[in-house]
Protein backbone atom coordinates (compact mmCIF):
# COMPACT_ATOMS: atom_id res chain seq x y z
CA UNK A 1 0.00 0.00 0.00
CA UNK A 2 1.36 3.32 -0.92
CA UNK A 3 0.61 5.36 2.05
CA UNK A 4 2.42 8.70 1.05
CA UNK A 5 4.39 8.36 4.47
CA UNK A 6 8.08 9.25 5.20
CA UNK A 7 10.25 6.63 6.41
CA UNK A 8 10.15 8.47 10.07
CA UNK A 9 6.48 8.38 10.11
CA UNK A 10 6.82 4.41 8.50
CA UNK A 11 8.70 3.66 11.67
CA UNK A 12 6.03 4.91 13.65
CA UNK A 13 3.68 3.70 11.98
CA UNK A 14 5.39 0.39 12.73
CA UNK A 15 5.20 0.33 16.14
CA UNK A 16 1.67 1.59 16.76
CA UNK A 17 0.53 -1.84 14.19
CA UNK A 18 2.67 -4.12 16.74
CA UNK A 19 0.53 -2.93 19.57
CA UNK A 20 -2.45 -3.06 17.71
CA UNK A 21 -1.86 -6.97 16.58
CA UNK A 22 -1.01 -8.03 20.03
CA UNK A 23 -4.58 -6.49 20.47
CA UNK A 24 -5.95 -7.96 17.82
CA UNK A 25 -4.62 -11.52 18.92
CA UNK A 26 -5.64 -10.96 22.15
CA UNK A 27 -9.14 -10.71 20.75
CA UNK A 28 -9.08 -13.67 18.42
CA UNK A 29 -7.85 -15.60 21.52
CA UNK A 30 -10.70 -14.37 23.54
CA UNK A 31 -13.06 -14.88 20.84
CA UNK A 32 -11.75 -18.76 20.30
CA UNK A 33 -12.57 -19.18 24.02
CA UNK A 34 -15.97 -17.59 24.43
CA UNK A 35 -16.53 -19.81 21.19
CA UNK A 36 -15.29 -23.11 22.38
CA UNK A 37 -15.71 -23.04 25.75
CA UNK A 38 -19.81 -22.12 25.09
CA UNK A 39 -20.08 -25.18 22.59
CA UNK A 40 -18.15 -27.88 24.41
CA UNK A 41 -19.14 -26.91 27.96
CA UNK A 42 -22.21 -27.77 29.59
CA UNK A 43 -21.98 -30.13 32.24
CA UNK A 44 -21.97 -28.32 35.47
CA UNK A 45 -22.05 -31.45 37.79
CA UNK A 46 -18.31 -30.91 38.24
CA UNK A 47 -15.84 -28.92 38.67
CA UNK A 48 -13.28 -30.46 36.70
CA UNK A 49 -13.10 -30.51 32.70
CA UNK A 50 -14.38 -33.85 31.89
CA UNK A 51 -12.11 -35.82 29.12
CA UNK A 52 -14.87 -35.52 26.68
CA UNK A 53 -15.03 -31.82 27.36
CA UNK A 54 -11.36 -31.18 26.93
CA UNK A 55 -11.71 -33.41 23.83
CA UNK A 56 -14.35 -31.10 22.21
CA UNK A 57 -12.48 -27.94 23.54
CA UNK A 58 -9.07 -29.05 21.69
CA UNK A 59 -10.83 -30.29 18.64
CA UNK A 60 -12.73 -26.88 18.74
CA UNK A 61 -9.05 -25.12 18.81
CA UNK A 62 -7.92 -27.12 16.04
CA UNK A 63 -10.85 -26.36 13.87
CA UNK A 64 -11.04 -22.65 14.47
CA UNK A 65 -7.72 -22.44 13.75
CA UNK A 66 -8.12 -23.69 10.48
CA UNK A 67 -11.08 -21.59 10.38
CA UNK A 68 -9.09 -18.18 10.89
CA UNK A 69 -6.37 -19.06 8.33
CA UNK A 70 -8.67 -20.32 5.97
CA UNK A 71 -11.01 -17.36 5.96
CA UNK A 72 -7.88 -15.13 6.49
CA UNK A 73 -6.48 -16.01 3.22
CA UNK A 74 -10.17 -15.76 1.44
CA UNK A 75 -10.03 -11.85 3.30
CA UNK A 76 -6.69 -11.01 1.49
CA UNK A 77 -7.26 -12.05 -1.73
CA UNK A 78 -11.22 -10.28 -1.72
CA UNK A 79 -9.79 -7.27 -0.06
CA UNK A 80 -6.99 -7.13 -2.74
CA UNK A 81 -9.77 -7.53 -5.63
CA UNK A 82 -12.18 -4.86 -4.16
CA UNK A 83 -9.04 -2.46 -3.56
CA UNK A 84 -7.95 -3.14 -7.52
CA UNK A 85 -11.70 -2.81 -8.71
CA UNK A 86 -11.65 0.10 -6.64
CA UNK A 87 -8.73 1.66 -8.47
CA UNK A 88 -10.57 0.49 -11.99
CA UNK A 89 -13.60 2.46 -11.58
CA UNK A 90 -11.34 5.65 -10.69
CA UNK A 91 -8.99 5.59 -13.88
CA UNK B 1 -11.48 -0.31 1.29
CA UNK B 2 -11.02 3.88 1.39
CA UNK B 3 -13.30 5.39 3.86
CA UNK B 4 -10.93 8.07 5.04
CA UNK B 5 -9.60 10.41 2.53
CA UNK B 6 -5.98 12.25 3.30
CA UNK B 7 -7.74 15.23 0.98
CA UNK B 8 -7.03 18.18 2.91
CA UNK B 9 -4.03 20.47 2.51
CA UNK B 10 -0.57 19.17 4.54
CA UNK B 11 -1.65 16.31 7.29
CA UNK B 12 0.65 16.57 10.30
CA UNK B 13 2.41 13.43 10.88
CA UNK B 14 0.61 12.35 13.98
CA UNK B 15 -2.59 12.93 10.92
CA UNK B 16 -0.92 10.90 8.67
CA UNK B 17 0.07 7.88 10.80
CA UNK B 18 -3.47 8.05 12.66
CA UNK B 19 -5.12 8.00 8.99
CA UNK B 20 -3.43 5.18 7.92
CA UNK B 21 -3.91 3.25 11.24
CA UNK B 22 -7.68 3.91 11.32
CA UNK B 23 -7.67 2.40 7.22
CA UNK B 24 -6.31 -0.92 8.73
CA UNK B 25 -8.42 -0.49 12.11
CA UNK B 26 -11.97 -0.74 9.83
CA UNK B 27 -10.35 -3.70 7.65
CA UNK B 28 -9.27 -5.93 10.76
CA UNK B 29 -12.93 -5.23 12.12
CA UNK B 30 -14.43 -6.31 9.33
CA UNK B 31 -11.93 -9.61 8.97
CA UNK B 32 -13.04 -10.47 12.49
CA UNK B 33 -16.78 -9.82 11.91
CA UNK B 34 -16.50 -11.75 8.77
CA UNK B 35 -14.29 -14.89 11.03
CA UNK B 36 -18.09 -14.55 13.59
CA UNK B 37 -20.63 -14.88 11.45
CA UNK B 38 -18.74 -17.15 8.85
CA UNK B 39 -17.91 -19.54 11.72
CA UNK B 40 -21.57 -19.46 13.26
CA UNK B 41 -23.30 -19.89 9.21
CA UNK B 42 -20.54 -22.78 8.40
CA UNK B 43 -18.98 -24.70 11.26
CA UNK B 44 -20.85 -27.41 13.06
CA UNK B 45 -21.24 -26.75 16.96
CA UNK B 46 -20.47 -30.40 17.52
CA UNK B 47 -16.91 -30.49 17.47
CA UNK B 48 -17.00 -34.16 17.03
CA UNK B 49 -14.02 -33.49 14.40
CA UNK B 50 -10.83 -31.35 14.91
CA UNK B 51 -10.47 -30.63 10.53
CA UNK B 52 -12.53 -28.46 8.34
CA UNK B 53 -14.68 -31.04 6.36
CA UNK B 54 -15.30 -30.43 2.57
CA UNK B 55 -18.19 -29.26 3.24
CA UNK B 56 -17.02 -26.46 5.98
CA UNK B 57 -14.26 -25.41 3.63
CA UNK B 58 -16.17 -24.63 0.87
CA UNK B 59 -19.34 -22.81 3.00
CA UNK B 60 -16.30 -20.81 4.54
CA UNK B 61 -14.95 -19.58 0.61
CA UNK B 62 -18.57 -18.71 -0.36
CA UNK B 63 -19.33 -16.92 3.01
CA UNK B 64 -16.24 -14.77 2.71
CA UNK B 65 -17.39 -14.13 -1.01
CA UNK B 66 -20.66 -13.16 -0.33
CA UNK B 67 -20.01 -11.21 2.97
CA UNK B 68 -17.53 -8.81 0.54
CA UNK B 69 -20.46 -9.04 -2.05
CA UNK B 70 -23.34 -7.54 0.75
CA UNK B 71 -20.34 -4.96 2.21
CA UNK B 72 -20.58 -3.56 -1.27
CA UNK B 73 -23.75 -3.56 -2.73
CA UNK B 74 -25.32 -2.51 1.20
CA UNK B 75 -22.60 0.55 1.04
CA UNK B 76 -23.69 1.60 -1.92
CA UNK B 77 -27.67 1.24 -1.14
CA UNK B 78 -26.63 3.29 1.94
CA UNK B 79 -25.36 6.07 -0.42
CA UNK B 80 -27.76 5.89 -3.18
CA UNK B 81 -30.49 6.12 -0.14
CA UNK B 82 -28.73 9.24 1.75
CA UNK B 83 -28.50 11.09 -1.35
CA UNK B 84 -32.42 10.44 -2.49
CA UNK B 85 -33.42 11.63 1.43
CA UNK B 86 -30.78 14.74 0.50
CA UNK B 87 -27.95 14.04 2.56
CA UNK B 88 -29.11 14.58 5.71
CA UNK B 89 -29.14 10.98 5.71
CA UNK B 90 -30.79 8.42 8.52
CA UNK B 91 -28.70 9.20 11.46
CA UNK B 92 -30.63 12.18 12.11
CA UNK C 1 -26.61 21.91 26.56
CA UNK C 2 -24.71 24.17 28.52
CA UNK C 3 -21.48 22.90 28.52
CA UNK C 4 -19.79 25.71 30.04
CA UNK C 5 -17.28 25.52 28.12
CA UNK C 6 -15.33 28.43 26.05
CA UNK C 7 -15.19 29.26 22.24
CA UNK C 8 -11.95 27.74 22.20
CA UNK C 9 -12.46 24.65 23.75
CA UNK C 10 -15.90 24.34 21.73
CA UNK C 11 -13.74 24.67 18.70
CA UNK C 12 -11.92 21.72 19.65
CA UNK C 13 -14.67 19.60 21.37
CA UNK C 14 -16.28 20.43 17.49
CA UNK C 15 -13.67 18.62 16.30
CA UNK C 16 -13.46 15.55 18.05
CA UNK C 17 -17.04 14.82 17.79
CA UNK C 18 -16.90 14.47 14.26
CA UNK C 19 -14.10 12.01 14.66
CA UNK C 20 -17.12 10.23 17.04
CA UNK C 21 -19.90 10.71 13.95
CA UNK C 22 -17.65 9.01 11.30
CA UNK C 23 -17.06 6.38 14.14
CA UNK C 24 -20.66 6.09 15.04
CA UNK C 25 -21.93 5.95 11.70
CA UNK C 26 -19.23 2.93 10.69
CA UNK C 27 -20.69 1.25 13.36
CA UNK C 28 -24.02 1.72 12.15
CA UNK C 29 -22.91 0.15 9.14
CA UNK C 30 -21.21 -2.65 10.37
CA UNK C 31 -23.95 -3.77 12.45
CA UNK C 32 -26.43 -3.20 9.49
CA UNK C 33 -24.50 -5.47 7.10
CA UNK C 34 -23.87 -8.41 10.07
CA UNK C 35 -27.83 -7.95 11.02
CA UNK C 36 -29.09 -8.18 7.23
CA UNK C 37 -26.56 -10.54 6.11
CA UNK C 38 -26.91 -12.87 9.19
CA UNK C 39 -31.07 -12.62 8.22
CA UNK C 40 -30.97 -12.69 4.56
CA UNK C 41 -27.90 -14.94 3.46
CA UNK C 42 -28.27 -18.80 4.27
CA UNK C 43 -27.35 -20.41 0.93
CA UNK C 44 -23.91 -21.15 0.67
CA UNK C 45 -24.51 -23.65 -2.57
CA UNK C 46 -22.83 -20.95 -4.85
CA UNK C 47 -20.45 -17.78 -4.15
CA UNK C 48 -22.82 -15.21 -6.12
CA UNK C 49 -25.81 -13.97 -4.07
CA UNK C 50 -28.89 -14.96 -5.75
CA UNK C 51 -31.58 -12.24 -6.36
CA UNK C 52 -33.65 -13.77 -3.11
CA UNK C 53 -31.19 -12.68 -1.15
CA UNK C 54 -29.97 -9.57 -2.78
CA UNK C 55 -33.88 -8.71 -2.50
CA UNK C 56 -34.03 -9.74 1.29
CA UNK C 57 -30.82 -7.38 1.80
CA UNK C 58 -32.25 -4.32 -0.08
CA UNK C 59 -35.92 -4.49 2.11
CA UNK C 60 -33.25 -5.14 5.49
CA UNK C 61 -31.69 -2.06 4.39
CA UNK C 62 -34.56 0.21 3.60
CA UNK C 63 -36.27 -1.21 6.60
CA UNK C 64 -32.97 -0.44 9.00
CA UNK C 65 -32.33 2.64 8.16
CA UNK C 66 -36.49 3.24 8.76
CA UNK C 67 -35.83 2.13 12.19
CA UNK C 68 -32.52 3.90 13.02
CA UNK C 69 -35.04 7.27 11.95
CA UNK C 70 -37.56 6.11 13.86
CA UNK C 71 -35.49 5.17 17.21
CA UNK C 72 -33.46 7.82 16.94
CA UNK C 73 -36.91 10.28 16.86
CA UNK C 74 -37.74 8.37 20.03
CA UNK C 75 -34.55 8.55 21.80
CA UNK C 76 -34.07 11.88 21.08
CA UNK C 77 -37.65 12.65 22.84
CA UNK C 78 -37.26 10.42 25.74
CA UNK C 79 -33.40 12.20 26.47
CA UNK C 80 -35.08 15.34 26.92
CA UNK C 81 -37.90 14.78 28.45
CA UNK C 82 -35.74 12.67 31.01
CA UNK C 83 -32.84 15.62 31.05
CA UNK C 84 -36.07 17.80 31.59
CA UNK C 85 -37.54 15.71 34.59
CA UNK C 86 -34.19 15.12 36.31
CA UNK C 87 -33.53 19.23 36.40
CA UNK C 88 -36.88 19.48 38.13
CA UNK C 89 -36.21 17.45 40.63
CA UNK C 90 -32.84 19.55 41.43
CA UNK C 91 -35.21 22.37 42.14
CA UNK D 1 -28.44 11.64 31.86
CA UNK D 2 -25.11 13.29 33.79
CA UNK D 3 -22.85 10.17 35.04
CA UNK D 4 -19.92 12.19 35.32
CA UNK D 5 -20.01 15.17 37.20
CA UNK D 6 -17.78 18.35 36.81
CA UNK D 7 -17.45 18.96 40.59
CA UNK D 8 -13.65 19.96 41.32
CA UNK D 9 -12.21 22.56 41.01
CA UNK D 10 -10.59 24.49 38.02
CA UNK D 11 -10.82 21.23 35.67
CA UNK D 12 -7.98 22.09 32.91
CA UNK D 13 -9.82 22.94 29.22
CA UNK D 14 -8.86 18.89 28.12
CA UNK D 15 -10.56 17.77 31.34
CA UNK D 16 -13.45 19.48 30.59
CA UNK D 17 -13.71 18.86 27.12
CA UNK D 18 -13.20 14.75 27.99
CA UNK D 19 -16.02 14.92 30.39
CA UNK D 20 -18.56 16.19 27.81
CA UNK D 21 -17.33 14.40 25.21
CA UNK D 22 -17.93 11.10 27.92
CA UNK D 23 -21.47 11.99 28.44
CA UNK D 24 -21.88 12.11 24.59
CA UNK D 25 -20.34 8.91 24.73
CA UNK D 26 -22.50 7.35 26.92
CA UNK D 27 -25.71 8.92 25.37
CA UNK D 28 -24.88 7.03 22.23
CA UNK D 29 -23.91 4.05 23.34
CA UNK D 30 -27.11 3.58 25.32
CA UNK D 31 -28.90 4.88 21.74
CA UNK D 32 -26.85 2.32 19.95
CA UNK D 33 -28.09 -0.41 22.57
CA UNK D 34 -31.63 0.35 22.70
CA UNK D 35 -31.28 0.63 18.67
CA UNK D 36 -29.92 -3.55 18.81
CA UNK D 37 -32.50 -4.75 21.51
CA UNK D 38 -35.31 -3.04 20.08
CA UNK D 39 -34.53 -3.95 16.29
CA UNK D 40 -34.32 -7.59 17.57
CA UNK D 41 -37.84 -7.37 19.86
CA UNK D 42 -39.77 -5.89 16.78
CA UNK D 43 -38.42 -6.50 13.70
CA UNK D 44 -39.83 -9.21 11.44
CA UNK D 45 -36.40 -11.09 10.53
CA UNK D 46 -37.48 -12.36 7.26
CA UNK D 47 -37.80 -8.70 5.48
CA UNK D 48 -40.20 -9.63 3.08
CA UNK D 49 -41.43 -6.10 3.24
CA UNK D 50 -39.12 -2.93 3.21
CA UNK D 51 -40.86 -0.67 4.96
CA UNK D 52 -41.89 -0.61 8.54
CA UNK D 53 -45.16 -2.14 9.18
CA UNK D 54 -47.46 -0.14 11.17
CA UNK D 55 -46.93 -2.90 13.83
CA UNK D 56 -43.53 -2.75 14.13
CA UNK D 57 -43.55 1.11 13.97
CA UNK D 58 -45.90 1.30 17.30
CA UNK D 59 -43.72 -1.61 18.94
CA UNK D 60 -40.46 0.35 18.25
CA UNK D 61 -42.05 3.53 19.85
CA UNK D 62 -43.01 1.09 22.51
CA UNK D 63 -40.25 -0.35 23.28
CA UNK D 64 -37.96 2.75 22.80
CA UNK D 65 -40.40 4.08 25.95
CA UNK D 66 -39.91 0.59 28.22
CA UNK D 67 -36.33 0.83 27.60
CA UNK D 68 -35.80 4.51 28.81
CA UNK D 69 -38.26 3.34 31.59
CA UNK D 70 -36.42 0.03 32.78
CA UNK D 71 -32.64 2.19 32.37
CA UNK D 72 -34.24 4.67 34.35
CA UNK D 73 -35.66 2.11 37.13
CA UNK D 74 -32.70 -0.26 37.36
CA UNK D 75 -30.40 2.79 37.76
CA UNK D 76 -32.41 4.05 41.17
CA UNK D 77 -32.55 0.31 42.38
CA UNK D 78 -29.00 -0.46 41.87
CA UNK D 79 -28.37 2.99 43.73
CA UNK D 80 -30.92 1.92 47.06
CA UNK D 81 -29.43 -1.62 46.68
CA UNK D 82 -25.55 -0.36 47.02
CA UNK D 83 -26.41 1.78 49.71
CA UNK D 84 -28.41 -0.77 51.43
CA UNK D 85 -25.02 -3.32 51.06
CA UNK D 86 -22.64 -0.46 53.03
CA UNK D 87 -21.28 1.30 49.78
CA UNK D 88 -18.54 -1.32 48.61
CA UNK D 89 -21.10 -2.41 46.12
CA UNK D 90 -21.56 -5.49 43.89
CA UNK D 91 -18.13 -4.84 42.14
CA UNK D 92 -16.49 -6.06 44.86
CA UNK E 1 1.62 -7.10 42.43
CA UNK E 2 5.15 -6.15 42.50
CA UNK E 3 4.84 -3.38 39.77
CA UNK E 4 8.44 -1.63 39.85
CA UNK E 5 6.60 1.62 39.64
CA UNK E 6 7.85 4.71 41.51
CA UNK E 7 5.83 6.28 43.90
CA UNK E 8 4.93 8.72 41.49
CA UNK E 9 3.86 6.32 38.90
CA UNK E 10 1.85 4.80 41.03
CA UNK E 11 0.28 8.10 41.54
CA UNK E 12 -0.07 8.63 37.97
CA UNK E 13 -1.76 4.52 37.52
CA UNK E 14 -4.10 5.48 40.67
CA UNK E 15 -5.77 7.85 38.21
CA UNK E 16 -5.71 5.75 35.17
CA UNK E 17 -7.63 3.14 37.38
CA UNK E 18 -10.15 5.20 38.63
CA UNK E 19 -11.55 6.40 35.06
CA UNK E 20 -11.17 2.52 34.32
CA UNK E 21 -12.95 1.63 37.40
CA UNK E 22 -15.84 4.00 36.50
CA UNK E 23 -15.84 2.85 32.61
CA UNK E 24 -16.15 -1.11 33.79
CA UNK E 25 -18.71 0.45 36.20
CA UNK E 26 -20.86 1.46 33.11
CA UNK E 27 -20.11 -1.81 31.49
CA UNK E 28 -21.56 -4.03 34.04
CA UNK E 29 -24.85 -1.66 34.41
CA UNK E 30 -25.10 -1.57 30.42
CA UNK E 31 -24.73 -5.38 30.14
CA UNK E 32 -27.33 -5.55 33.13
CA UNK E 33 -30.06 -3.07 31.72
CA UNK E 34 -29.63 -5.62 28.60
CA UNK E 35 -29.85 -8.34 30.29
CA UNK E 36 -32.93 -8.20 32.27
CA UNK E 37 -34.26 -5.78 29.46
CA UNK E 38 -34.48 -8.70 26.92
CA UNK E 39 -35.58 -11.67 29.58
CA UNK E 40 -38.51 -9.67 31.16
CA UNK E 41 -40.00 -6.81 28.42
CA UNK E 42 -41.73 -8.84 25.70
CA UNK E 43 -45.22 -6.98 25.74
CA UNK E 44 -45.44 -4.20 23.64
CA UNK E 45 -49.05 -3.90 23.73
CA UNK E 46 -48.51 -0.99 26.30
CA UNK E 47 -46.04 1.53 26.19
CA UNK E 48 -45.25 1.56 30.05
CA UNK E 49 -43.85 -1.22 32.23
CA UNK E 50 -46.54 -3.78 33.84
CA UNK E 51 -45.98 -4.72 37.26
CA UNK E 52 -44.99 -8.32 35.76
CA UNK E 53 -42.59 -6.65 33.89
CA UNK E 54 -41.25 -4.57 36.74
CA UNK E 55 -41.08 -7.35 39.22
CA UNK E 56 -39.08 -9.21 36.98
CA UNK E 57 -36.43 -6.61 36.00
CA UNK E 58 -36.44 -5.95 39.80
CA UNK E 59 -35.46 -9.75 40.85
CA UNK E 60 -33.37 -9.85 37.75
CA UNK E 61 -31.43 -6.73 39.40
CA UNK E 62 -31.04 -8.25 42.40
CA UNK E 63 -29.93 -11.76 41.08
CA UNK E 64 -27.21 -10.00 39.04
CA UNK E 65 -25.70 -8.37 41.66
CA UNK E 66 -25.55 -11.65 43.37
CA UNK E 67 -24.35 -13.32 40.39
CA UNK E 68 -21.53 -10.69 39.87
CA UNK E 69 -20.63 -10.89 43.40
CA UNK E 70 -20.17 -14.58 43.94
CA UNK E 71 -18.61 -14.61 40.03
CA UNK E 72 -15.77 -11.87 41.13
CA UNK E 73 -15.32 -13.39 44.52
CA UNK E 74 -14.94 -17.16 42.50
CA UNK E 75 -12.32 -14.96 39.88
CA UNK E 76 -10.28 -13.20 42.28
CA UNK E 77 -9.40 -17.13 43.90
CA UNK E 78 -8.93 -18.37 40.86
CA UNK E 79 -6.64 -15.88 39.49
CA UNK E 80 -4.66 -15.89 42.48
CA UNK E 81 -4.20 -19.35 42.49
CA UNK E 82 -3.09 -18.97 38.57
CA UNK E 83 -0.76 -16.49 39.46
CA UNK E 84 0.75 -18.59 42.27
CA UNK E 85 0.82 -21.61 39.81
CA UNK E 86 2.60 -19.51 37.34
CA UNK E 87 5.25 -18.29 39.64
CA UNK E 88 6.09 -21.75 41.28
CA UNK E 89 6.47 -23.39 37.45
CA UNK E 90 8.98 -19.96 37.05
CA UNK E 91 10.85 -21.07 39.75
CA UNK F 1 -1.76 -13.68 34.06
CA UNK F 2 1.55 -12.29 32.74
CA UNK F 3 0.78 -11.64 28.97
CA UNK F 4 2.88 -8.27 28.12
CA UNK F 5 6.14 -8.78 29.54
CA UNK F 6 8.57 -5.49 30.43
CA UNK F 7 11.49 -7.31 29.13
CA UNK F 8 13.12 -4.51 27.04
CA UNK F 9 15.53 -2.22 28.61
CA UNK F 10 14.72 0.96 30.22
CA UNK F 11 11.11 1.64 29.83
CA UNK F 12 9.79 4.83 30.22
CA UNK F 13 7.74 5.80 33.07
CA UNK F 14 4.79 6.11 30.40
CA UNK F 15 5.45 2.46 29.13
CA UNK F 16 5.46 1.11 32.24
CA UNK F 17 2.35 2.44 33.65
CA UNK F 18 0.58 1.67 30.13
CA UNK F 19 2.08 -2.25 30.85
CA UNK F 20 0.14 -2.28 34.10
CA UNK F 21 -3.06 -0.77 32.98
CA UNK F 22 -3.03 -2.79 30.21
CA UNK F 23 -2.79 -6.25 32.28
CA UNK F 24 -5.28 -5.26 34.29
CA UNK F 25 -7.53 -4.42 31.26
CA UNK F 26 -6.71 -8.16 29.95
CA UNK F 27 -7.97 -9.75 33.55
CA UNK F 28 -10.96 -7.44 33.54
CA UNK F 29 -12.14 -8.53 30.24
CA UNK F 30 -11.44 -11.91 31.05
CA UNK F 31 -13.70 -11.33 34.02
CA UNK F 32 -16.82 -9.78 32.24
CA UNK F 33 -16.60 -12.63 29.61
CA UNK F 34 -16.52 -15.24 32.45
CA UNK F 35 -19.43 -13.02 33.92
CA UNK F 36 -21.60 -13.02 30.40
CA UNK F 37 -20.87 -16.90 29.63
CA UNK F 38 -21.37 -17.91 33.25
CA UNK F 39 -24.48 -16.01 33.80
CA UNK F 40 -26.09 -17.79 30.24
CA UNK F 41 -25.44 -21.42 31.15
CA UNK F 42 -26.27 -21.00 34.70
CA UNK F 43 -29.00 -18.44 35.71
CA UNK F 44 -32.73 -19.24 34.94
CA UNK F 45 -34.24 -16.35 32.33
CA UNK F 46 -37.13 -16.35 33.38
CA UNK F 47 -36.66 -14.32 36.83
CA UNK F 48 -39.04 -15.91 39.45
CA UNK F 49 -36.77 -15.43 42.21
CA UNK F 50 -34.53 -12.64 43.03
CA UNK F 51 -31.74 -14.69 44.70
CA UNK F 52 -29.47 -17.20 43.44
CA UNK F 53 -30.45 -20.90 43.89
CA UNK F 54 -28.37 -23.36 45.57
CA UNK F 55 -28.25 -24.84 41.92
CA UNK F 56 -27.27 -21.42 40.52
CA UNK F 57 -25.34 -20.45 43.34
CA UNK F 58 -23.24 -23.94 42.61
CA UNK F 59 -23.34 -23.59 38.74
CA UNK F 60 -22.14 -20.20 39.02
CA UNK F 61 -19.00 -21.61 41.26
CA UNK F 62 -18.01 -24.78 38.53
CA UNK F 63 -18.73 -22.57 35.52
CA UNK F 64 -16.12 -20.32 37.14
CA UNK F 65 -13.32 -23.04 37.57
CA UNK F 66 -13.86 -24.60 34.35
CA UNK F 67 -13.72 -21.34 32.31
CA UNK F 68 -10.32 -20.62 33.97
CA UNK F 69 -9.24 -24.42 33.11
CA UNK F 70 -10.28 -24.19 29.34
CA UNK F 71 -8.45 -20.69 29.03
CA UNK F 72 -5.33 -21.85 30.47
CA UNK F 73 -5.65 -25.55 28.14
CA UNK F 74 -6.60 -23.71 25.19
CA UNK F 75 -3.98 -20.91 25.74
CA UNK F 76 -0.92 -23.73 26.30
CA UNK F 77 -2.53 -25.77 22.91
CA UNK F 78 -2.34 -22.42 20.82
CA UNK F 79 1.57 -22.09 22.21
CA UNK F 80 2.05 -25.89 21.14
CA UNK F 81 -0.04 -25.58 17.49
CA UNK F 82 1.98 -22.35 16.66
CA UNK F 83 5.48 -23.42 17.26
CA UNK F 84 4.57 -26.71 15.63
CA UNK F 85 3.24 -24.89 12.71
CA UNK F 86 6.44 -22.61 12.49
CA UNK F 87 6.03 -19.53 14.75
CA UNK F 88 4.04 -17.61 11.43
CA UNK F 89 0.46 -19.09 13.39
CA UNK F 90 -2.65 -18.95 12.23
CA UNK F 91 -2.76 -15.53 12.19
CA UNK F 92 -1.77 -14.87 8.70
Amino acid sequence: MDTGLTQAENRQLEARLQKRQVKEFMNVFANLVDNCFTACVDDFTSKAMSSRENGCISRCVLKSMSTQTRLGERFGELNAAMAQDMQNRQN
Amino acid sequence: MSFFGMGRAQPTSAEKIAAVENELKVVAEMHSRMVKICTLKCIDKTYREGELSKGESVCLDRCAAKFFEAHTSISEQLQKETANRGGGGFMG
